[in-house]
């Protein structure tokens, strides 16, 4: 048997800090574990969330970015997650267009109340990308070690 | 003079690619010619030349010159280079052959460009005769001869056959490596096929283009000429005539932090960039006028004026097919006083 | 139409309503035509021209020409016309300062088209009757017009001006069973694999002239995200396939919603790349996902991006691979 | 390059017991730009603060890290600390080891691993890092009613009670709303008019209080704290400040035919006329509508008797401008007009009215003098219908009707079936209902009093037609729980139509950048927890403007506007989160692209003058952020394809550093 | 009690025209408005329901769906437009189909036809008065 190393992948979570990170947060509390692999960037809306930020973070070698804002309609700033939604529509659809593996891109809705919907997905996500391999399609040899 | 019939082209082609890499001109999935390694089965392109110039083997788009590192308070620097292989560069065309004759005054005085040298001195150039120029050819504007170009080996086509000329040792080298291929040439024959093509050369719209009102000593008559004003006000300002040219050779140095360190490179940089030359205090041309008529004057006045009147243009005409609002030097030179 | 234009340009001149015409300048083989702004009626007649080579999209230019000193008179084809209103929408000119003139467009031709017949050595082109004679150095060539017809031309989305202040020739309609997204479904009916390698075998050939960012009328900024060093994304070259997708696909991205499908960024390409199916794509998918949209259609109307609705599709929900 | 100190704490064992400390300290010692990494117990703790804040003085730190619990819990103890020792609070990030790590991971490798790499994904934020000020606005200490029914009125009571000043604008020449057209009001049966008269004479005699009445807000500037108000006063061609309210003028005027919309146009009044008695300000108004003298100019015959000289034909409107640090929108409602349901005979019968009519059909002060008589012929009704749900719960695509609930028609409903039934007992009184819907202190045993006590007749099942046969009303209507279906003589049917908002409340709320739904009602700032704020700061809602309300609610809510309203005037300054978004005028293009994804309007234009090349002067629209109306989300920061907008303490720059960090192979 | 009992049935004939059946609130609007509400056994409001329940055997086999005069006065009246009447004639259809033969010859219907009446009124009748 050849000794393979466990792929491991490298995943962004943009969380909005009224509602996902307070998910998080209460997903902590409650230890309702996921894997290390997600780490998390906190902004104040998914409406900050640019589409710049998702490309930067696959050209630096994630592997999956996922975006969790409030559900629509108690976006804390009224509206801001229904512009984010349209945005990461339109970005997603146009990765899918380009070839770029659909499932490395996900938004889910995720208020301060369901840490354990933050687990969850944030499980199955983990079990997505760990499926679908190393990214390569948008890769950026030169961050390579 | 030495013949290659055609038939014998793909042996010939698979016998210097066993040596070394060789390039020629293939057609792309849109049907442009640009240069491609041969390998067995690939086709040279019948076009008359390749989107890109040829320049991009000694001086490619972008260039890792150096990586470094920071760890702790310390630096440590990582010499990148990639040792140069020799190679061939086939079907180059007059112009472009010229222009790295205009390369070398640039990167191969002091101080040498090491990098550049050293793809010098690795490659062959096997140019190709013209034989059906087009209406935005004007090498012969600058004493270029298109029936007759430079390079090491050059290489004509006549029926059925190609002649082959070796002009450099190199270019000896190169055919007597490949001797078994080629039998003796025919030097009428290729006298034949010059003068056919200069009768179409000088039956070409822009034959009569001439390099009047331009060159040595012009600058303090041309650089406030108002002319520029007309001239430089369509120009969008992208980089498209600086990128297919194959004379152009700014380039800018960057940074690429990858996380783990540093990598410099170069890159082709464009006079008509907004940011070209900029520094500490800010751009030395401001404005589009200045931009644009600094990739011009560069071409017509300065660059003759330090190297004994040689232009930094051979009319190769990518500029006149490319450039998104067909404003370019032949333009230029008319309005500044060449006549067609 | 040339006539009319020229009879237009000097009259409006001369009475002092405009100052300056802006419109396209001949060149040396007929296809080589220049935007250009006449300041007098000498330079009117002797070099303005209308021919079906003249393409370019001249309300980009207004930008900076509706800010200087007097009123400037336009010509703009229909499809020129939805990104003059455009960029009224964006305030980026200043309409009090022009003077729009509609000019009927059937369609332009490509020179591209003419050198993949092999043509070459052109000394002169005469049009007629929708047929080219095109005078070359080899020999005198003819070839239909709707042959050597530019792409976005045979998927022309409108012939209607939607913004002008003169007509000449009529107002034309928007054109209803345009085929444009038809290569947009093509893609989208590929696997990810082969839409992958599609995309890869064109962006490759990118050189980062930004030929299709400074002619596009929606890239209008005053300095782009990838030209400014403190971004933190400015690149100058297409360094690898990481940075030529980065480039296009945020530049499709900002132009999303405002892109109004003029076509000038695959026009000038100097690589052939087919840019234009990047936007398309956003344009099918806004019209699918929110609504039938057309930028510069109406500067008034709000921008599929600046507005939302309560019950928009989920991002998980729009497109998806396809086995 | 800035100094860095980085603070790892144990939080106990919470942290410690998964996540090696020690060694993450002395990991992310080694990172660019810190020169302090240490571990402690507890960093919260007075004494963790005290070593956070010696350091910050030993080491001269420009930033501080603390690798511990959420943001959520802590940011603001480490940022306050920091503040004490002279360093910008906005200088400190938390990189959450707790919640994010050691709560969730059991592997201690794993875990240590993830701490410093968050750690390090804080380092590189903080090196970006700029010292923010929060900004200060000043606060006009008064605030502005748009509305004077009896939620408007509750709202400036309260804030006049507390101190402050209030304009209520009414566009009616009285204050008091639809309560006052009310006859009796649910579950207490108490009269509208003895509870809400004293009410508008309190607003009447308080100093502090101001009445626009016959008034309509013109126009909206400013933000929170600063609003700049244009109100328009209606031409009302009486002088407020002379007419005594005597009311002989209205008893003189010789043109009588005037529709009564007071009484729902169910009788007449005069040309000249002041509401209804109780009115606030008692001054009479004109209706330029019918005055003889206004549209043909002869006439004049109140000018003559008018004592106090209070007549004055050649008024015009009048612009007034006013400062005001908070505005209350309380725009109330109107019930929907039934005319597009010709099943119910609505327009053809004048014996079918609306719950609204029947109110002033029972009025004492209405066009029969209290006594219930048929609109028709003036006499008793003996049958009465009633009819729930018209124009409420409707399908989304209904064009006729309102898709929600209107919330008070079931218990007004009980009301006048009750008091119909105990003031005429000869009655039969018919109810269709769909669900009787009564949640509510007292108001289900209500309904049940007006079953079981009066005996009304409540039937599930609705009114298919209404039919006018021999003065009589033929209502054919199904009995879903007999499965029968019903054929009544009715004399009266009244329908219980939905109510909706005011149709001057759209224009209002464009003019306040205030969000509505679909349906016309304001949107709160926060469904659950906002329940009284637009979220645009600095407007406050009050009442059925809202979403359907009873009394009981409306005064509650309104008295909860006013408490917000009270909290802000009380303020002298208002500080601003300086997380807000800022735009560079060097890189704007003036697009408009992200004033159209503000939610609170806090981004303007101006032309700005630029040099230009070559000793240009350049003129460009730029925009620019109201610090004190921004509330950071960073919408406008995604819109805006330059670059030009950005967000303090969440830059572009910033994010990114994050994203390179934690992704860095 | 299933509420999810032919199922296949119930999706097949609410798609064919477009009924919601889960829209209706039980208001009896349309009950209350139906004139042959008398000839009927089950009324509108019942209809919608039993397709909800699934049971449109034995709504099929009911006479009460011919009796429907195709008036619509229900799906004008009823305020989540629900729609009966188009569902009635979807049952009707329904029904008609698994006779698998039709009653009338097309030659015939142009005789019948009156200007007025619109077009379901009339393809209904046909099915009704054919049956």
């Amino acid at each position: 048997m050849q000794d393979v190393k466990e792929f491991r992948p490298k995943i962004v979570a943009f969380c909005c800090n009224w509602c996902s990170y307070a998910g998080a947060d209460l997903a902590g509390s409650a230890r309702l574990s996921y894997p290390a692999d997600v780490k998390i960037i906190r902004v104040p809306c998914s409406c900050r969330v640019n589409p710049m930020f998702i490309l930067r973070a696959f050209q630096r070698g994630a592997d999956g970015v996922i975006m969790a804002g409030c559900h629509p309609g108690d976006c804390h700033y009224t509206s801001g997650n229904y512009f984010a939604r349209r945005r990461m529509t339109l970005l997603f659809s146009m990765l899918d267009y380009l070839g770029i593996e659909r499932e490395r891109t996900r938004v889910e809705w995720i208020s301060a109340a369901e840490g354990a919907k933050f687990s969850k997905t944030m499980n199955e996500f983990v079990d997505t990308i760990t499926a679908l391999g190393e990214n390569k399609r948008l890769e950026d040899l030169r961050c390579k070690k | 003079m030495k013949k290659l019939s055609l038939a014998k082209l793909n042996d010939f082609f698979a016998a210097v690619a066993a040596k070394e890499t060789l390039y020629l001109p293939v057609n792309n999935n849109v049907g442009k010619a640009e240069y491609k390694k041969w390998e067995s089965g690939v086709e040279m392109s019948s076009a008359l030349n390749t989107v890109r110039s040829a320049k991009d083997f000694f001086f490619p788009q972008t260039e890792n010159l150096m990586e470094f590192k920071m760890t702790g308070k310390s630096v440590e620097v990582f010499d990148t280079r990639e040792e140069c292989e020799d190679f061939v560069i086939f079907g180059v065309r007059a112009c472009d052959a010229a222009s790295f004759a205009i390369l070398d005054s640039v990167y191969l005085v002091d101080p040498v460009d090491s990098y550049y040298k050293s793809r010098r001195e690795h490659g062959t150039v096997v140019t190709m005769a013209c034989s059906k120029p087009a209406e935005t050819c004007f090498c012969g504007t600058f004493g270029i001869d298109a029936a007759n170009p430079a390079g090491d080996v050059t290489v004509w086509e006549v029926e059925g056959a190609y002649m082959l000329r070796a002009n450099t040792e190199k270019g000896e080298a190169l055919l007597a490596s490949v001797a078994d291929l080629l039998e003796d040439g025919c030097e009428k024959c290729v006298e034949e096929a010059q003068a056919k093509t200069r009768a179409i050369l000088a039956k070409l719209p822009l034959a009569g283009l001439t390099t009047e009102g331009v060159g040595v000593g012009k600058t303090k008559e041309l650089f406030d000429h108002p002319a520029w004003a007309s001239l430089s006000e369509s120009c969008l300002g992208c980089g498209t005539c600086t990128f297919v040219c194959p004379t152009c050779q700014c380039y800018d140095v960057r940074d690429f932090d990858t996380g783990n360190g540093i990598k410099r490179f170069r890159c082709w940089d464009s006079c008509m960039y907004s940011d070209f030359t900029k520094m500490a205090h800010g751009n030395s041309r401001n404005s589009q006028l200045e931009r644009f008529r600094q990739r011009f004057m560069h071409k017509l006045v300065y660059y003759p004026d330090r190297n004994d009147g040689t232009f930094g243009c051979v009319g190769c005409g990518r500029c006149l097919a490319r450039c998104p609002i067909s404003m370019n030097i032949v333009k230029v030179m008319k309005t500044l006083g060449g006549k067609n | 139409m040339q006539k009319m234009m020229e009879k237009r340009a000097l009259e409006l001149l001369g009475d002092g309503t405009v100052n300056r015409v802006l419109g396209w300048s001949a060149g040396d083989f007929i296809y080589d035509v220049t935007p250009a702004v006449f300041k007098t009626a000498e330079e009117v007649q002797d070099k303005f021209l209308y021919n079906d080579f003249c393409g370019a999209n001249l309300s980009k230019y207004l930008v900076k020409e509706s800010r200087k000193e007097g009123k400037i008179l336009v010509f703009l084809k229909p499809c020129d016309t939805y990104s003059f209103n455009q960029l009224i929408a964006e305030h980026r000119i200043i309409r009090e300062n022009i003077y729009a003139i509609g000019v009927e467009c059937f369609g332009k031709a490509d020179e591209e088209k003419l050198r993949a017949k092999g043509i070459t050595g052109i000394t002169g082109i005469e049009m007629k009757d929708g047929t080219y004679t095109v005078h070359t150095v080899y020999g005198d060539e003819t070839v239909k017009a709707y042959e050597v017809m530019a792409d976005r031309c045979l998927s022309c989305k409108s012939k209607k001006h939607v913004a002008y202040d003169e007509l000449l020739g009529s107002e034309g309609e928007v054109v209803e069973d345009c085929n444009r997204f038809d290569m947009v479904e093509k893609l989208e009916a590929m696997t990810p694999d082969e839409r992958y390698e599609f995309w890869r075998g064109e962006l490759s050939r990118c050189i980062r002239c930004n030929a299709c960012r400074n002619i596009c009328p929606a890239c209008t900024c005053e300095q782009c995200v990838f030209d400014n060093p403190n971004s933190g994304v400015s690149q100058k070259a297409a360094v690898n396939s990481f940075e030529e997708n980065m480039f296009h696909i945020i530049r499709a991205f900002h132009v999303a919603g405002r892109c109004t499908d003029c076509g000038e960024c695959s026009r000038v390409c100097p690589q052939h790349i087919p840019l234009h199916l990047l936007n398309r794509k956003f344009i099918k998918d806004v019209n699918t996902f929110y609504g039938e949209y057309q930028a510069g259609e109406n500067p008034e109307a709000k921008p599929p991006l600046g507005k939302y609705e309560k019950n928009d599709i989920e991002p998980g929900e729009a497109g998806g691979a396809k086995a | 390059m800035q100094r860095i100190g980085v603070f790892i704490c144990h939080c106990g064992t919470n942290i410690a017991a998964t996540v090696d400390v020690k060694a993450v300290a002395e990991a992310l010692s080694h990172e660019p730009g810190v020169v302090f990494s240490t571990d402690y117990q507890y960093m919260c703790s007075e004494s963790g603060q005290t070593l956070m804040r010696e350091a910050i003085r030993e080491h001269k730190l420009t930033g501080v890290v603390v690798c511990s619990c959420s943001p959520r819990m802590h940011e603001a103890t480490f940022r306050k600390a920091a503040e004490k020792e002279g360093l910008n609070p906005y200088m400190v990030e938390i990189a959450n080891i707790r919640e994010q790590v050691s709560w969730i991971h059991k592997d201690m490798k794993e875990a240590t691993e993830k701490a410093v790499i968050l750690g390090r994904a804080a380092i590189a934020k903080v090196h970006l890092n700029k010292p923010l000020k929060a900004g200060e606005s000043p606060v006009t200490k008064r605030a502005l009613v748009i509305g004077g029914g009896i939620a408007g009125i509750q709202t400036a009571l309260d804030i006049a009670e507390a101190g402050f000043e209030v304009d209520i604008v009414e566009k009616e020449p009285t204050i008091g709303g639809k309560m006052a057209q009310i006859d009796k009001t649910f579950p207490t049966l108490d009269c509208a008019a003895y509870i809400l008269t004293p009410k508008m004479v309190d607003v009447a005699q308080n100093e502090k209080i101001k009445i626009f009445s016959y008034s309509e807000v013109e126009a909206v500037k400013g933000f929170v704290g600063n609003f700049k108000v244009s109100i328009r006063k209606k031409a009302r061609y009486v002088i407020e400040d002379k007419c005594t309210g005597c009311g002989l003028c209205t008893e003189k005027c010789p043109q009588k035919k005037v529709p009564n919309p007071f009484n729902m146009n169910l009788d007449t009044r005069r040309a000249i006329y002041i509401p209804f008695a109780q009115a606030v300000p008692k001054v009479a108004a004109i209706d330029a509508d019918y005055c003889t003298m206004l549209k043909t100019g002869k006439c004049g015959v109140c000018s003559k008797i008018c004592a106090a000289g209070a007549i004055d034909y050649q008024q015009k409107d009048e612009i007034v401008e006013r400062e005001y640090g908070a505005i209350v929108a309380a725009t109330g409602f109107n019930p929907l007009k039934p005319d597009k349901y010709n099943e119910y005979g609505y327009s053809t019968c004048p014996d079918v009215v609306t719950s609204l009519e029947l109110e002033r059909l029972m009025n004492a002060a209405g066009p029969t003098a209290g006594t219930l008589l048929r609109p028709s012929d003036k006499t008793h009704p003996h049958t009465l219908v009633f009819v729930q749900c018209v124009g409420s719960r409707c399908d989304a695509e209904n064009e006729k009707g309102k898709p929600y609930c209107s919330k008070i028609c079931c218990m007004y409903t009980a009301k006048h079936a009750m008091l119909i039934r105990e003031k005429y007992p000869d009655t039969e009184v018919y109810v269709f209902y769909i669900d009787v819907r009564t949640p509510g202190k007292n108001f289900d045993e209500f309904y049940r009093r007006a079953v079981e006590q009066y005996g009304v007749h409540y039937i599930k099942g609705q009114v298919g037609k209404v039919v006018e046969e021999n003065g009589k009303l033929k209502v054919q209507a199904s009995d879903l729980l007999s499965g029968e279906q019903l054929h009544i003589d009715a004399d009266m049917v009244v329908l219980a139509t939905a109510v909706e908002p005011d149709k001057s409340a759209r224009g209002i709320a464009t003019m306040l950048t205030a969000s509505m739904d679909t349906n016309d009602f304001f949107t709160e700032a926060h469904a659950k927890l906002r329940p009284v704020e637009s979220p645009t700061a600095g407007i406050f809602l009050s009442g059925v403007c809202q979403g359907p309300k009873d009394i009981p609610e409306t005064v509650s809510q309104a008295s909860a506007a006013a408490a917000k309203v009270i909290g802000l005037l009380a303020k002298d300054k208002l500080t601003c989160n300086p997380c807000v978004a800022n735009s560079d005028e060097m890189l704007c293009n003036g697009c408009s692209s992200c004033e159209k994804v503000c939610p609170y309007g806090a981004i303007t234009y101006s032309d700005k003058e630029f040099r230009g090349p070559n000793r240009t002067t350049l003129i460009r629209r730029v925009a620019s952020v109201n610090e004190a109306v921004c509330q950071g989300c960073g919408a406008c920061t995604v819109a805006c394809p330059s670059g030009a907008m950005d967000l303090k303490g969440f830059s572009n720059r910033q994010i990114m550093a994050e994203v390179d960090a934690i992704c860095k192979m | 009690m299933s509420h999810n009992k032919n199922a296949a049935k119930v999706e097949q004939i609410l798609r064919s025209y477009g009924v919601d059946v889960r829209k209706c609130m039980r208001c009896g609007k349309c009950t209350a408005t139906c004139p042959a509400f008398d000839a009927m056994e089950y009324h509108p409001h019942q209809f919608i329901y039993m397709v909800e329940r699934g049971e449109v055997d034995k709504l099929a086999a009911s006479p009460s769906i011919w009796h429907c005069l195709s008036c619509f006065a229900c799906m004008e009246r009823c305020p989540r437009q629900v729609e009966p009447a188009k569902l009635i004639e979807a049952v009707r259809v329904a029904v008609v189909r698994e006779k698998g033969q039709n009653h009338l010859k097309p030659e015939d219907v142009p005789a019948l036809l009156d200007e007025d009446l619109p077009q379901q009124a009339i393809t209904s009748a046909f099915r009704k008065y054919s049956k």
